[in-house]
């Protein structure tokens, strides 16, 4: 009975709803992760738009990768991104995410975080200060509520190719599901 | 408490130093040949010298040798004493002083992760920092790391650039 | 079948049997089985003829003639009933779980004429048969506890027998007393031959009288025993002992209480709020059990002494609320004795399959049964719900009566002792649930089967038995209320499904019904909601790091570490450590007086018997 | 028998709903004590209807049997506490009952939380069990003396020797016990002081680590009603339960609000120190207000 316009209805419905609720598990990697206080506290106040930590993979919607991901870290990043539960989203913060910034000729840090994992947003910035984070997580609303922020989807699809850069870079890597 | 000048007097009737010098007030850097180091060390410990504070490398690639620099405190002299000792790059082979002091296991395990120096006595020498290395230790000179960074990844493809 | 054949048969076919065994090898759990069944059988229809005629058995020895008295009381059915029913179960228990144990045959053999021996103490009409069939149960249920594999079985039956020996000593003392003042044993003449004597002979007298039974029932200072007998006695056997043995003790209590009209003996003794002393400290007593039970089953590591030390803490309860001596109190206490029964058994039959696949007591060596072990797991939960008295079971009503007759008295102490009780049940009933069956299984377990039917059939019929007293409490109320009427208490109101308390009328089955609805509701609202998907046990938020090793991924040992943390200080001043002190002075004491005298010379001994010689002569004997 | 079950399907959802109202407000006040904004006050509706969209992962049958019987046993807590005047069931001998009810909760969902697999879950539970036994003796030792003093041990019974006038609230004349609840009721709800099961930072949030998609909408509308089931009974024993349903719920928002505020403002015990907290002046204050009753 529900047509196409009908599903896509109440889609937009649970995407409304989504973006009014994000719970964000922050992976602090690099310098990021002293970004995310002061955005958390008084001054900035994230949690006005409704979203708030969360202590495990589990219960988050959204992961931050807030810095440079050295290779033993990113193995640490894929599993945590599995035992997340789809719909979820990946957030980049600062160039080190985005083309390897200052540690571009590092022979353990990787340089483009979205061959490894589909980044729905990146936050330019040798760390973005809380009002660039704020202004990106409003950006992701808007990616929700278009429907646009669909990177876990791209992820099952080309499982293979990310599969293939991860392990170009790790060597093997032990899946659970 | 004992000044620097009087240490200096004092290591230098014990033990037979190759060099020393006073870099600036409460820092010391004294030289030993590779034998001599070990039973140095031994002495400095009873010297109340208890605090090794790290083991680093220095790469001298041109004269082919390698330095080892171990830094010890004293709580009484608030004197910190750098030890220092060169060997041969080819072999890369030193002693372990992992009996006088534990943690320099973990000190070793370090420099061998990244220079390639083996520590004879010291057991387990796998990797501590980095994770499945397969090529030269990354920190030695003649290491290419541009040339590793292109082998390994790839730069992003910013649009109008091949 | 007169009543002496309730005791006669088990321990005669028990000893035929036993010689056959040798040449025939049939299996004695079967045949135990068969006969507890034929019993059970016949004790079901005696139902409610409780007019049944003393029988007296004599016979003569030294031309002095011997007599057995037997009778039928409602509240020697209720024992009746129970025992051959737990025994029936725990020999088809047996049936299949002791294919690989050494001493097969001489445990059927000893727990045929325990059962024996208990019916008699039951039936007995008079102190003198009650005294002989308790020595036949002492000491067959030493062979039993001494049969356990492990070399500590020896130690824990020693103290047992100990103990015990002292409690009989005391029994026979107090009773030849009585017997050469009235030469007779029944209890109506012994009663008011009691009550005719002065005070504190009267006390002295019933407290050597009780001490046996205490002792028995495992009551706060004579403790000791229990531990020890119920974790290395063998593992078919501690169902047994703690739903059924440590209750005969409660039998003997109930008898100076109330069968023996005790209570207005001690009524002109000095009465604190308006109970006699003796039974004041009796509930104290029963009150230091159930927090000293609690405290320590909290900390126990093996799994079958945390289940010892917990029946521990239940008899409290049962005592305390004999104790206090209203209607509501002894309804209570007969509740949850039955109630208890009944769902002790189940835990430790539980324990006991767990223990036949693991092979191991051990807490922390065991995990993650629940999937190769459902039904047992099963049988443990509905048991351990019951044991921490949660509604729709029969645990939460008995200790509801308990309840409400202590505070109708006004006892706050005893009450907040009871409730610790209750709710450190939850923490010592929860942590073999989550040490043992979920969490992570254990590489080496990962072939465990369920155990065979055989085995499961109890526990379906126990759990059967707990929901059903827990839904319809009435049917277990109009056989209390047959007793309470025979020992002329006021008896409870009750209905089918309802009994009434002292401040409000309890009504289990809307409950039930309530209880279900609510369940309904959250299980629709789970149903309507998105599908989840099933993932492994190791496949959990270990902060990213990859987790193989089961092993080291089970919490199990120490559960309750921080609790622990608080009592470190005083647990390990245990009242065995007084007690091994008190024994080690005596000895150092004993030693002192013989070194004084056996010195081995002569003069000595010539020296004593002058000095004697003097003293007789002195005191005027000889001239 | 319709109309009880309809009342029943009433009083279950708007418990829920009034719930999650009241932990709105609780985000809301612990914002504004932080000096921000903080969330909207509706915004515990939209987290849970959020958490009901997502995917989730189980872990077991013991896991989804935990959480139906953890949210079922608080439901059916819920029929026993009188909400203003509605009152489902009014079998007296229900205040005994109402504490072993809430026991079901803490026991279901200890079992769905050992039965995922964690050692932090199981941690976490077995601070709770710990923590729990700190805080119900004070709790009962009041209840008691409550019992004994208006000898009735149904609730309703309590209410109505409370209703004439504010003179002869339980509020008034036994004022210890009343503030002995008080602090236990900070205990039960598991409130700041005593948040040690689910502390964030040390185990992960304790029992709910493996707690996603609809489990943890459970955990949150489990949690929601215990909070509508624990101030009920607070102002029932001892604020004299209005008859009409404003001044009832305007006197759970007065308890709820203070309960928050105290827990905004106290950083979190250790598990045992905890425990010693209640057994050393809650426990004897308790004992001593039992004694003025009794004699």
């Amino acid at each position: 009975m529900n047509n196409k316009y009908e599903s896509n209805k109440w889609q937009e419905v649970i995407n409304w709803v989504q973006t009014r609720s994000l719970f964000m598990l922050h992976y602090c990697t690099g310098c990021g992760a002293i970004e995310l206080p002061p955005t958390m506290t008084s001054r900035y106040d994230m949690s006005r738009f409704g979203i708030g930590p969360a202590a495990t993979p589990r219960q988050a919607d959204i992961l931050l990768i807030t810095g440079y991901l050295s290779t033993k870290t990113l193995r640490r990043v894929i599993y945590t991104y599995e035992q997340m539960q789809n719909p979820k989203f990946v957030m980049g913060f600062g160039s080190c995410t985005i083309n390897g910034g200052m540690y571009w000729d590092s022979y353990n840090t990787i340089k483009q975080l979205d061959k490894y994992i589909p980044v729905d947003l990146y936050i330019a910035g040798c760390m973005p200060r809380p009002e660039a984070i704020l202004e990106g997580f409003l950006k992701l609303k808007e990616k929700i509520e278009t429907g646009s922020a669909d990177g876990y989807k791209k992820y099952n699809k080309e499982y293979e190719k990310y599969k293939k850069n991860q392990e170009k870079v790790l060597g093997e890597v032990k899946r659970r599901q | 408490m004992r000044s620097e000048n009087e240490l200096i007097k004092l290591l230098n009737r014990d033990l037979n130093l190759l060099s020393f010098k006073k870099l600036r007030k409460q820092n010391i850097s004294i030289r030993f040949e590779n034998e001599e180091l070990v039973s140095g060390l031994n002495y400095l410990k009873s010297q109340n010298y208890i605090h090794l504070a790290t083991i680093s490398c220095v790469d001298w690639i041109e004269d082919n040798q390698f330095e080892l620099i171990y830094q010890l405190f004293s709580y009484e002299d608030k004197i910190s004493l750098s030890v220092k000792t060169r060997i041969n790059r080819k072999t890369s082979k030193f002693v372990t002083i992992k009996n006088l002091w534990g943690v320099a296991k973990y000190y070793e395990r370090d420099i061998h992760d990244f220079f390639g120096i083996k520590f004879t006595g010291n057991d387990n020498m796998d990797e501590l920092i980095l994770e499945n290395w397969n090529e030269i230790p990354p920190m030695r000179k003649d290491f290419k790391t541009r040339q590793y960074v292109d082998k390994k990844y790839d730069w992003r493809q910013y649009h109008g650039q091949e | 079948m007169s009543l002496f054949y309730y005791t006669f048969i088990p321990i005669v076919i028990a000893f035929i049997a036993y010689f056959l065994n040798k040449k025939i090898k049939l299996s004695l759990a079967i045949l135990n089985s068969v006969v507890f069944a034929y019993l059970f059988y016949q004790i079901s229809r005696l139902y409610n003829q409780w007019n049944i005629p003393h029988e007296t058995i004599s016979y003569y020895m030294f031309d002095r003639e011997i007599q057995l008295i037997f009778q039928l009381t409602p509240l020697s059915w209720l024992f009746i009933f129970m025992t051959t029913g737990a025994g029936l179960l725990i020999a088809i228990f047996t049936i299949k779980s002791q294919q690989e144990y050494v001493l097969r045959s001489s445990f059927h053999l000893n727990f045929a004429i325990l059962i024996g021996s208990i019916l008699g103490v039951v039936l007995a009409g008079d102190f003198l048969t009650l005294f002989i069939f308790w020595e036949i149960m002492t000491w067959s249920s030493f062979f039993l506890i001494s049969s356990g594999e492990k070399k500590a079985a020896q130690k824990a039956s020693y103290r047992y027998i100990i103990l015990s020996t002292i409690g009989a000593y005391l029994m026979v003392t107090a009773l030849f007393i009585i017997y050469n003042q009235i030469h007779t044993f029944g209890y109506n003449q012994v009663a008011a031959h009691l009550s005719g004597l002065p005070i504190t002979e009267s006390i002295i007298l019933i407290i050597m009288l009780a001490i046996p039974f205490i002792i028995k029932a495992g009551v706060f200072p004579f403790h000791v025993w229990v531990n020890g007998a119920h974790s290395n006695a063998p593992k078919e056997f501690s169902p047994f002992l703690s739903g059924l043995m440590l209750k005969v003790g409660i039998y003997g209590v109930i008898l100076l209480l109330y069968f023996v009209p005790l209570y207005n003996i001690l009524k002109e003794s000095v009465n604190y709020r308006g109970l006699p002393i003796f039974n004041y400290i009796l509930a104290i007593f029963g009150c230091i059990t159930v927090i000293t039970g609690t405290i320590l089953a909290i900390r126990q590591e093996d799994v079958k002494r945390l289940v010892a030390f917990s029946s521990i803490s239940q008899m409290g309860y049962i005592i305390m609320a004999l104790a206090i001596s209203t209607p509501l109190g002894f309804t209570g206490g007969l509740l949850h004795l039955m109630n208890h029964m009944i769902f002790k058994t189940t835990i430790f039959l539980s324990i006991a399959a767990v223990i036949y696949r693991t092979k191991t007591t051990k807490m922390s060596e065991m995990g993650g049964l629940i999937f190769k072990m459902p039904v047992t797991f099963t049988a443990y939960l509905i048991a351990i719900i019951a044991l921490a008295g949660i509604p729709p079971t029969n645990g939460f009503i008995s200790k509801w009566v308990i309840y409400q007759a202590l505070i109708d008295k006004g006892y706050i102490f005893l009450s907040v002792a009871a409730f610790f009780g209750s709710i450190g049940s939850f923490m010592y009933v929860f942590k073999p649930l989550s040490t043992i069956f979920l969490g992570q299984l254990k590489p080496e377990h990962e072939n465990i089967k369920e155990v065979p039917f055989l085995m499961q059939l109890p526990m379906f019929v126990l759990m059967a038995l707990i929901l059903l007293f827990g839904i319809l409490p009435g049917l277990q109320m109009n056989l209390i209320n047959q007793i309470s009427q025979l020992l002329n208490i006021q008896p409870v109101g009750f209905t089918l499904y309802s009994i009434t308390g002292a401040f409000g009328k309890w009504n289990s089955l809307v409950i039930f019904s309530l209880f279900v609805g609510g369940f309904l509701l959250a299980f629709i609202i789970f149903i309507s909601a998105k599908k989840s998907k099933q993932v492994g046990l190791m496949d959990t938020y270990t902060s990213g790091e990859y987790m193989d090793d089961p092993e080291a991924y089970h919490y199990a040992y120490q559960y309750f570490r921080p609790f622990d943390r608080v009592f470190d200080s005083f647990a390990a001043r245990s009242l065995t450590v007084i007690y091994d002190t008190f024994a080690q002075n005596i000895v150092k004491l004993g030693n002192l007086f013989r070194k004084s005298i056996v010195t081995g010379n002569g003069q000595t001994y010539a020296f004593y018997m002058v000095l004697f010689i003097v003293i007789l002569a002195f005191a005027g004997w000889i001239i | 028998m319709i109309l009880n079950i309809f009342g029943f399907l009433l009083m279950a959802f708007s418990a829920m709903a009034l719930g999650l109202l009241f932990i709105g407000i609780a985000r809301k006040v612990v914002a504004r004590v932080q000096k921000r904004i903080g969330p909207p006050f509706y915004q515990a509706y939209l987290d849970v209807f959020k958490l009901f969209t997502k995917n989730s992962i189980t872990h077991g049958f013991i896991f989804d049997f935990g959480a139906i019987m953890a949210f079922g046993g608080m439901i059916t807590t819920l029929f026993f506490v009188p909400v203003g005047p509605f009152v489902l069931y009014g079998m007296n001998g229900t205040l005994l009952l109402v504490i072993y009810l809430m026991a079901v909760a803490y026991l279901g969902m200890a079992m769905a939380t050992v039965g995922s697999g964690n050692p932090l879950a199981s941690v976490g539970i077995s601070r709770a069990l710990t923590q729990m036994l700190g805080y119900e003796l004070p709790f009962i030792v009041v209840l008691l003396t409550l019992i004994y003093s208006s000898n009735t041990s149904s609730i309703i019974g309590i209410v109505q020797t409370q209703q004439s006038g504010f003179m002869n609230w339980n509020l008034i004349n036994i004022p210890i016990g009343t503030a002995i609840a008080f602090v236990t009721l900070l205990g039960l709800m598991g409130k700041k002081p005593f948040d040690a099961p689910i502390a964030p930072s040390e185990i992960a949030s304790g029992p709910v680590v493996e707690h996603g998609g609809k489990y943890l909408a459970f955990i949150m509308l489990q949690h929601a009603v215990s909070v509508v089931v624990k101030t009920a009974l607070f102002v029932d024993l001892f604020l004299g339960g209005g008859n009409n349903i404003f001044i009832f719920i305007v006197k759970m928002l007065i308890v709820w609000l203070l309960v928050t505020l105290i827990g905004s403002i106290f950083p979190r015990f250790k598990v045992e120190e905890g425990v010693l907290f209640y057994w050393r002046w809650p426990l004897i204050a308790a004992l001593l207000q039992a004694v003025i009753i009794i004699f």
